[in-house]
């Protein structure tokens, strides 16, 4: 690994996004990407076409975008040809690698401007064939036969979890409370909701412990991220945002071959902490502490739950969600459920209808998350680093109508894009300069 | 010059305002197991053949060929037929493929002296009897599809 | 608890070492035309329906709901029915889905006026007949399939 | 675009592939990766595992792969987890721009160490169904309906060109009878053979006027390539060679969306060359004039017919090498066909049963190219960058056995990779350093 290198900085200038739906019927994935391009555009005037040195573009599947080499064809509809352009894929984490890889672009001097879009159209196929879909990005000879289907697998490891740990289904519920009831305040969200504990656990049971108030839902949507080395955000940006920390990680595809081992640690952590514990196994994502050791390392970070101002992460379940709370360190391996129920990261001015001992210590998708704003792959990392965005900058308020989402003197927040059982995970911090 | 196929001619409509069509595609594997052939002509005669990495000295329940600790080429080796439920779920939907199998039980099964796990369903016991820690036994179908469902785990006898 | 579907357990083999299996997969989207739909529906009533840019002055055959020039929506704008062959070829072969349409004449078409130019199929010319600058004129199924297909082009009747 | 930055200089450390086979029913794409990885990390022995930062994957397709998502499952087999990796994907081109990405990882300065890995298993469907999948990356709502077939739009193209500039079928001809005769030599090639250009033109028609002969084949196969900064070739490196300039471009989904403008001229070209060209039409790639501008660029280049020593290209078919000698300058637009009759990109010392004015200027494709070395998609462009290692190293015997295709003091070649219809090409140079 190179000693940390964070010259020549990156910043991002500009971000747009689709509202993330259920279904765009009147919209395909080129269109829904210009919508999001043209929003980011707008904040950028003095940005021409003939600045913008090439794009990155990001979708999960072949499968959901009944299209091969889709990027391309959003790269000619945003009139980018003849400039450079590839498509980032890591399952789930789509998304969050796009935006890394669109900083390698600016980073390695390549490119001064470069366009990060991302995009999935879910709605082509039914849901069952959608979580199908999903299924094959399991090992389609070990994994997926057997009855292949994301939601069962984090429901085996969150299982794992509440054995280790102690964790329990309240806890995870109260994930969902929290970022259904942010969603309230976003105008982009696709499932905003006043939900109890109670409904959580008494909707439909999809794989125990996992019910459907756990889980995000499929969407079709969006994002785009404008990146810029440090001259053209001054003469472009109005309100440039650095990129100060990138890290990402991986784990073995199948979760019946997580090894178990000792717990990378972070500066904040001791290796007495964890003298018991067998790592990762099926209950922690290695891939996740990879990324965040990476990012911190970079972006100076040695005690996260006091440098960061909020988190936007990867709550594809409210399982997951807790599980990440400890990879990223904001409390130890183990403490993931204690850390929700205290109320640590919920925001201080929004009424849940809970009593939370310690509310806002460090805002966790203060957007709603996946869980409520929705999950249209390729997009989904891509909109956190614009919600982001947008709280380091503190227009929440001009982008979302209502200034309750807005954390307050935000200054350094981190984003985290996750693949399926962990297999791929982003972690990237971003900075008001 | 035949002008276009027949099959396209009987498009069906969904909607009209966007236009809405129905789009079916079909593809036909001819796939290969390839390196692992050798575990899934193993459940055809009731072994659960797992990979051994001599130089590490490590047991795969679910076969790799090479060693991820040291990179060396492993060699089969059979692993117990009975273990434990390292973790489970019952899963009550999922995707389209299995959505009429459903309710099912999923476990990962651990084995003594064996590294890693093994995903399988779980036959034979209701939901709210599984437990981590539960013993299981691996059972193989006497009519083999050549998946990896021609083995699946059940309740260990009592004795 | 059921254990596997039936259909698993009619694997067919296609080779013993290594093991090769018959493995199909199907897909039915409900395909949405979106913003292109006008297009389609045009077709069926005999219309080729290309997108005009006000701003830019420019006229694509193929339709664009936003011009690349300049970033602006466009306008529909019903393009010739006629122009001339831009480029062509004869496929003998191609994808297995059009496989049993070979041989089949595929040209360019280039409009009066229009920048950009139109694939579609060409019938009624022998191979050796077809030209780089022939004149041809579309015609559209009066049995609609609701696919880019349902227009097509023929050599212009001669006067 | 930034001014050109050159330094931290980038690497090629190690290279490795496997043939290239009509199949490989033995081997997934995991295990076909791994030997080539292994076959990489045997010239490097003083790199161990722990010295390697992360990697970037590539493959086409979901489709080919029958299985999503699967880079993640080579990341595991390579015993690579839980390091940062990616998958990048870009058509007929993704290879290279995996390529690229790497150099990226590099450049950036987040990676000192990265492993740039790409398969394709295209043996698992018929050769029809397999052209369909390809087909399915072009517009699959306005081309692939009407008979989608990648030869025919190519064909199209080259039916354009020669009625433009007068080139020939027999001048495609040469171009397989260059390929696969230099492919005699390449024990790794899918497809060497003696030919004539009568037997090229007598062979079965595809899509007229290129026939079975004119068109590369389907693969499996992998290749690897491992990348350095400048600390870390020295210290693993035993014969490293640096990658001084990339490049890439980008054109419409649609050949007919191809727009009529000017020629983006390289230094050593004039306005007046061309003055009733309109360009790129659907005769020429504006995507690879746009990669190869840029690569020029960065490496310094300024009059690439002299300035390089060979070139790896991707010639999917014989048409598009004749085009992509105008695309990197090496002739004028239109110029194409009698540069390969003059014999400027054959090898001096191959016997091809031809009479050449001027055999060996600028030898391109000495491997066989994709017509005879094979084409399985994800890995194509790294065996371009494994080839061009080997020449620059000066290695070919070692590694071919024979050194016929060994061009005598190699200083600077370029590799190029290209996607259907010229949607995506990357043109890189590497050198001796
Ligand atoms: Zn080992
Ligand atoms: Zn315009």
């Amino acid at each position: 690994m190179p000693s940390i290198k964070t010259d020549p900085r990156v910043y991002m200038i500009a971000g747009g996004i689709t509202p993330f739906k259920k279904r765009y019927d009147d919209k395909d994935f080129r269109l829904m990407v210009k919508e999001a391009y043209d929003m980011a555009l707008a904040e950028v005037p003095r940005l021409t076409p003939d600045r913008i040195d090439g794009a990155v573009g990001s979708y999960f599947s072949d499968h959901f975008t009944r299209q091969l080499k889709a990027a391309s064809m959003v790269q000619d509809y945003l009139g980018l040809c003849p400039k450079p352009s590839k498509r980032i894929e890591g399952g789930g984490a789509t998304g969050g690698l796009c935006f890394q890889s669109a900083w390698e672009a600016v980073a390695s001097g390549r490119m001064s401007v470069c366009v990060a879009f991302g995009f999935e159209t879910m709605s082509r196929v039914n849901t069952w064939k959608g979580n199908e879909f999903i299924a094959l990005a399991s090992d389609t000879n070990f994994d997926f036969p057997v009855g292949g289907f994301y939601t069962g697998y984090y429901a085996m490891m969150v299982r794992r979890h509440m054995h280790e740990f102690g964790t329990t289904a309240e806890q995870m519920a109260l994930v969902s409370v929290k970022n259904h009831a942010n969603a309230l305040y976003n105008p982009f969200a696709q499932k905003p909701r006043r939900l109890t504990v109670q409904e959580v656990r008494s909707s439909l049971m999809v794989a125990d412990p996992l019910t459907m108030l756990d889980i995000c839902t499929m969407s079709d949507g969006a994002a785009v991220c404008i990146l810029a080395d440090e001259k053209s955000a001054e003469r472009f940006g109005r309100d440039p945002i650095a990129i100060t920390g990138v890290g990402s990680g991986s784990d073995t595809m199948r979760m019946a071959d997580r090894p178990h081992g000792k717990v990378p640690l972070l500066p904040h952590e001791r290796a007495a902490d964890y003298r018991h514990l067998k790592y990762p196994g099926v209950h922690s994502f290695r891939g996740g502490r990879m990324a965040a050791k990476l990012a911190y390392e970079m972006a100076g970070i040695t005690r996260p739950l006091e440098e960061l101002d909020f988190i936007e992460l990867h709550d594809a379940y409210t399982s997951s969600e807790i599980q990440t709370y400890e990879d990223l360190g904001l409390c130890k391996y183990g403490e993931g459920g204690k850390f929700v129920e205290d109320g640590h990261p919920f925001l201080s001015n929004v009424d849940y209808g809970l009593k939370l001992a310690n509310p806002g210590t460090l805002p966790v998708n203060p957007s709603g998350g996946l869980l409520a704003c929705g999950h249209p792959v390729g997009a989904t990392g891509l909109m956190q680093a614009v919600f982001a965005y947008w709280q380091l900058q503190g227009s929440i308020k001009k982008h979302m109508k209502k200034e309750t989402l807005q954390v307050w003197n935000a200054k350094r927040g981190l984003i985290h894009s996750h693949a399926g059982t962990g297999t791929y995970i982003t972690v990237t911090v971003m900075e008001k300069p | 010059m035949k002008r276009r196929s027949r099959k396209s001619s009987e498009t069906v409509l969904y909607g009209l305002d966007p236009l809405i069509i129905r789009d079916p595609y079909e593809i036909v594997y001819r796939h290969s197991y390839a390196q692992d052939s050798p575990f899934f002509a193993g459940l055809t005669k009731g072994k659960l053949l797992g990979s051994h990495c001599p130089k590490c000295r490590v047991t795969y329940a679910t076969p790799r060929s090479h060693c991820y600790r040291c990179g060396g080429a492993t060699k089969w080796r059979a692993i117990p037929k009975q273990g434990t439920i390292h973790t489970y779920t019952t899963c009550y939907y999922g995707g389209e493929a299995f959505l009429d199998e459903t309710p099912f039980i999923l476990v990962l099964v651990a084995f003594e002296g064996v590294e890693t796990l093994f995903l399988s369903r779980l036959i034979g016991a209701r939901p709210e009897e599984v437990r981590i820690g539960m013993e299981v036994a691996a059972r193989f179908s006497s009519t083999p599809s050549f998946r990896v469902t021609d083995v699946w785990f059940e309740p260990k006898a009592r004795p």
